[in-house]
């Protein structure tokens, strides 16, 4: 089961690099490369001491940001879904926050605090809390009545409550959040470290992109890719595995 | 003795109890009957301090609309539906309310679910999930038992055994009281020290009275309408 | 009836140079004077300029000759007709007491459009021969330009290095330039102004019409050359450079003028195959290339 | 009820300007334009015919590539949380879509296929995809097992189950995917625009931040977000309080 | 005259049903009696077609390990729980089944809900709830009815109005046949053609037989466990 689950995916990528690499040996284009060229610029950033620097300062900054922005924007939105009040009160400001274009909140931080890390993360921070406090609204309003008047009868601790019967109910909703929570920092970290940081994936694909050197941006962008795979094969799909064994159709007792 | 006084329930503009009260003496069992949609479960949640209403007292003050005499006791509520979570298996949930795993074993047997452990709630029977939930009421200890329909869906042999239960653990406990809302005749004569029935809409108390002073005949014209 | 003219797109920053050059090109119907109808397309940034010419949406950009020759290198056949030979502007802080290069130890610099921006590496190269090495020896800070002007306003840089239209507005303001970079350049042992930025196109368009290319040259040369002297000619474009006073506004005219080139000399490519070679060594991996001389367009 | 949820808002927005107001007083700089320089820089851009035209370009853009993103994503998201064969087989690519940088997709496109604005509208809906499939997906997991046997012994039509089983319970994941959707997409056009279009909101933001006419880019990024709180007030929110009427606690029958 | 074949079925590595087959006369009623727990849900979910076991024949190609003789007759099924769709009324989940108003609201007086129509059904007590899916069963018309329990919580009276209504509408009906699961001896042998017992573990027929023929005695006994 595990290893043709696995297997599975593993095809399913080769079949996508074959595919890629037909269509660049067909086009043989320096802005199409083949997989061989972007593998060559990975080793050479690699050698040159590059790629790894870069990839652990960006990485440092999109789990700051990623914990931060998941922690208050979670708080907020399950607020926000409970109480009417908390929604009426804030959704203005959340519909504010939500669209209000990256770059305004970078350069405004920028401007205001100076070209310094602080900026930078908070930036990300700020443009990433209103989503995930988007996401876990709806999870707040969907909780089960029948089952929150239970814990209430039944004495649960907040604790219990908490680990039983608030996360578990918020739990599809914080997969949401976290994945397209990721994307979403590490593409805003790539802006906020393009326009003010000297350091980081996102300096490095800017100079790339400066001579257009496509092959070093699929590098850099494949490099990063590969971690989110990683982090999703062992932490989230295990996770939802885990999640999904008591509904009907698992094949779980 | 636990007295309460509702002065009447509205839910979403439409009024389903009128002014009544409830009575149950301690270590005694009151039984509830009354037709199916006459407000015994809505009864049972206000008396949980799950719903309630508020009525404007003179001055601009709101208070609560029911209270209880002298005291609010505490209360363990067995739901009309079973109400596990589902991502909890039937020992996880029982733990959570009584954290020592022999005696929530020792229930588990009592109601034959022993075998159950391990099994998450979609993957038993409805029966068998009620009888989860009862375990999990009788695991409280409150001063005052809600029980709604407790033994529906269980066949006769499971469901007698069951009464029995809860004759022993509740009903035969000294300072433990119950209100027990049921639609089984034999089974509320059997069970209970007193009786009353809901009828009409909004609902009424139509009828209250001791088990020994019931009047079997009355009772069963009362609940054909 | 007459034959339209042949349209000739090009791609220009909307707030930019280029396009006051190119304004005035068109309010004196200089493009109709040399066969052909000039289409200015305006975007935001570079980057959408060099994007444009790479997927062959432009006829020319102006950028300079650094991207061209890597983008050359890359398998692209792009030519080069000067624009201007501005470098840039070493701009310092209001209150910086700095007077050699080992005074800049441990100094905040800022450095917009990231590592090659020329100013900043003719500082290095400088720097180097008197063995200092800047790179390692200061807090470098990249950055887009607008934020950079303005950390060095609230005192967050204590030099900044960046295009020559931002400094003037800073210089306007009051700061000073911090070095003269024609005299590093001379004292680099270039000395014959090569023109940094220029017009670029693709080497298969040259062949398809080649007629085209060499008016367009003509065209922007009578366009400079009037700029040159025509203040009226100026007046008219004002409103095009957002200048908020006559000081940035006088700075920036003087800047245009001072930057406007000569025609290629064999001298200035033989400096700039010099400059890329300098510029590759100070590379922490140097590609050991060399500057297409054929890059530079000699045209009529 | 219906005029205190507004003024509830408008109170909030009020508080919010008058906090701006004040602070902007405070520090006295270009940089924190007040309310007042904030609203002139919308009326010089509103008169001289930039505002209105710049909206309604990019206004456009949103909407064509939120409808195909939207569409597309909705049907791959919960296609892959019903099947899990098709999850399996798909995921990967989703990894890569949903990591792969804005700039990366927007470049490579544009140079492939031309500064056109089909290039343009495929970058921002290839960007969007993936969020919406991920946060559909987990729709698609959570369906009832019950209702879904439910409709199958009462022979519910295709078309029924969606009206009156799918999409109800998809609808907290569409707003998600609505809400943050409308925010990403209107921040990827913005790239978009940056990159490589003579025109729109883009556009005009980057030239003002060129100039660092701080007044204007808020102009124009407030411009955007009045439009998009109009949306949430006259359609959002609506949606979401009919579809909250069945729900316990609403004063509904 | 249809026919259920079981050869077993494994649910979560525990095997729930062995061999058994249920045989329903066309136009009659067969009663379904078991504890609570003995697969009775079980049977009927996989006569239904919504729980299935795939077993390897010889060859590797796998065939269902159960069939219908002489052919699947079309199934209507009153669920052992309402499963009625939240986020629509009353009325509009009947109409989703029968797009005849007048149709529905003949059949929601006689379970006395006609009031009720826009109801959502967090807003009716679960007695209610169990008679409008009961409603939504009866419009449907089906060549054989499977019901789990259809009459569980509701008071007696209640119950034996559309116990009554059960019987006119599919009983009596000369085609339509019926599967009918209740824990109660007494509605099974009013109601029911034919009565069989379901028991042990895995699950089998233990008793099988016409109305006639029944032993009140043994069954009684059997029910006993
Ligand atoms: N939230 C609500 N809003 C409006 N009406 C409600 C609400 N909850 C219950 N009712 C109405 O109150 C009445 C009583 O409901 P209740 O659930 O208390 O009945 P019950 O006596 O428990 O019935 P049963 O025996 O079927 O469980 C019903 O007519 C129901 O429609
Ligand atoms: N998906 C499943 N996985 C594993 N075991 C299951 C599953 N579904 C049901 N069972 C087991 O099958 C047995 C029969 O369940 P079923 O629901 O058919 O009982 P029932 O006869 O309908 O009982 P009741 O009268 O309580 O409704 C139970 O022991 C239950 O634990
Ligand atoms: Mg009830
Ligand atoms: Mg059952």
């Amino acid at each position: 089961m595990k290893s043709s689950r696995l297997s599975d995916q593993v095809i399913a990528l080769t079949c996508l690099l074959a595919g890629w690499w037909l269509v660049a040996s067909f086009v043989s284009s320096p802005l199409l490369p083949a997989p061989l060229e972007v593998f060559e610029a990975l080793s050479k950033e690699f050698r040159e001491q590059r790629l790894v620097e870069s990839l652990l300062v960006t990485l440092q900054r999109v789990v700051i940001s990623f914990v931060f922005a998941m922690l208050l924007g979670g708080i907020v939105g399950v607020l926000m879904g409970r109480f009417r009040f908390v929604n009426r009160i804030l959704d203005p400001i959340l519909i504010i926050l939500l669209n209000i274009p990256a770059l305004v909140v970078i350069i405004l931080l920028y401007i205001w605090f100076g070209l310094v890390e602080v900026a930078a993360v908070a930036a990300v921070i700020i443009n990433k809390l209103p989503n995930v406090a988007v996401t876990l609204r709806e999870g707040g309003r969907m909780f089960d009545h029948e089952l929150e008047e239970m814990s209430v009868m039944y004495k649960f601790s907040v604790q219990q409550k908490l680990v039983h019967i608030w996360w578990p109910q918020l739990f599809p909703y914080i997969m949401i959040a976290t994945r397209s929570g990721l994307a979403l920092i590490w593409k805003i970290v790539l802006v906020v470290e393009l326009l003010g940081r000297s350091n980081g994936v996102g300096f490095q694909l800017h100079l790339a992109f400066q001579s257009f050197d496509v092959a070093t941006i699929l590098a850099y962008s494949l490099a990063f890719i590969s971690v989110v795979q990683l982090i999703e094969w062992f932490i989230l799909q295990p996770l939802d595995r885990k999640a999904s064994r008591w509904q009907k159709g698992s094949s779980h007792v | 003795m636990f007295e309460f006084h509702v002065e009447g329930l509205t839910l979403s503009q439409r009024q389903i109890l009128s002014a009544l009260n409830i009575k149950v003496n301690s270590g005694e069992t009151h039984c509830l009957l009354g037709p199916s949609g006459s407000g015994k479960t809505t009864l049972l949640n206000l008396m949980a301090g799950l719903e309630q209403e508020n009525v404007e007292a003179i001055g601009g003050e709101t208070r609560r609309a029911n209270y209880w005499l002298p005291h609010k006791p505490e209360i363990g509520y067995l739901f009309q539906q079973p109400r596990l979570l589902p991502w909890r298996t039937i020992m996880q949930n029982l733990l959570l309310v009584e954290p020592n795993e022999e005696i929530v074993l020792k229930l588990l047997e009592e109601v034959k679910l022993q075998d159950y452990v391990d099994y998450y709630p979609s993957k038993i029977s409805l029966g068998m999930a009620r009888r989860v939930a009862l375990v999990r009421c009788l695991l409280l200890e409150p001063e005052l038992v809600l029980m709604d329909e407790p033994l529906t869906s269980l066949d006769l042999p499971t469901a007698r055994e069951m009464r029995v239960l809860i004759k022993r653990l509740v009903c035969d406990h000294p300072t433990r009281s119950m209100l027990y809302v049921t639609h089984d005749l034999e089974e509320a004569l059997e069970l209970s020290d007193s009786v009353s029935v809901l009828g009409n809409s909004p609902a009424q108390v139509i009828y209250n009275s001791r088990i020994d002073a019931v009047s079997r005949q009355e009772l069963e014209m009362l609940l054909k309408h | 009836a007459k034959e339209p003219l042949p349209t000739v797109h090009v791609t220009v920053i909307s707030s930019g140079t280029v396009n006051w050059e190119l304004q005035h090109l068109k309010n004196m119907q200089l493009d109709h004077s040399n066969g052909f109808n000039l289409v200015i397309d305006p975007v935001a940034s570079l980057s959408a300029a060099r994007i444009a010419i790479t997927s062959g949406n432009a006829d020319f950009i102006v950028s300079d000759w650094l991207w061209v020759t890597e983008r050359n290198m890359k398998g692209a056949n792009l030519r080069f007709i000067p624009f201007s030979q501005q470098i840039g502007s070493i701009i310092a802080a209001k209150d910086s007491k700095m007077l050699n290069f080992s005074d800049l130890k441990g100094k905040r610099v800022g450095i917009a459009g990231g590592p090659l921006n020329k100013g900043w590496v003719l500082l290095r190269a400088a720097a180097k021969k008197e063995g200092i090495d800047l790179q390692n020896d200061v807090k470098i800070q990249f950055g887009a330009p607008p934020l950079l002007n303005q950390a060095l306003r609230s005192g967050q840089l204590d030099m900044l290095a960046t295009f020559w239209h931002y400094g003037a507005r800073l210089e306007a303001e009051g700061y000073s330039k911090l070095y003269s970079l024609k005299d590093v350049m001379k004292g680099l042992g270039l000395t014959s102004d090569i023109p940094m930025l220029g017009y670029l196109f693709n080497q298969s368009f040259e062949d398809q019409h080649p007629t085209l290319v060499a008016g367009f040259y003509r065209a922007v040369k009578q366009a400079k050359a009037q700029l040159a002297i025509d203040d009226e000619a100026w007046t008219a474009l004002r409103p095009l450079m957002k200048v908020e006073n006559d000081a940035i506004y006088q700075g920036l005219v003087a800047g245009y003028r001072a930057g406007i080139p000569s025609d290629i000399t064999q001298e200035q490519i033989e400096d700039a195959v010099n400059f890329y070679q300098m510029i590759d060594e100070l590379k922490p991996y140097p590609s050991g290339t060399q500057l297409n001389p054929e890059l530079f367009y000699k045209g009529l």
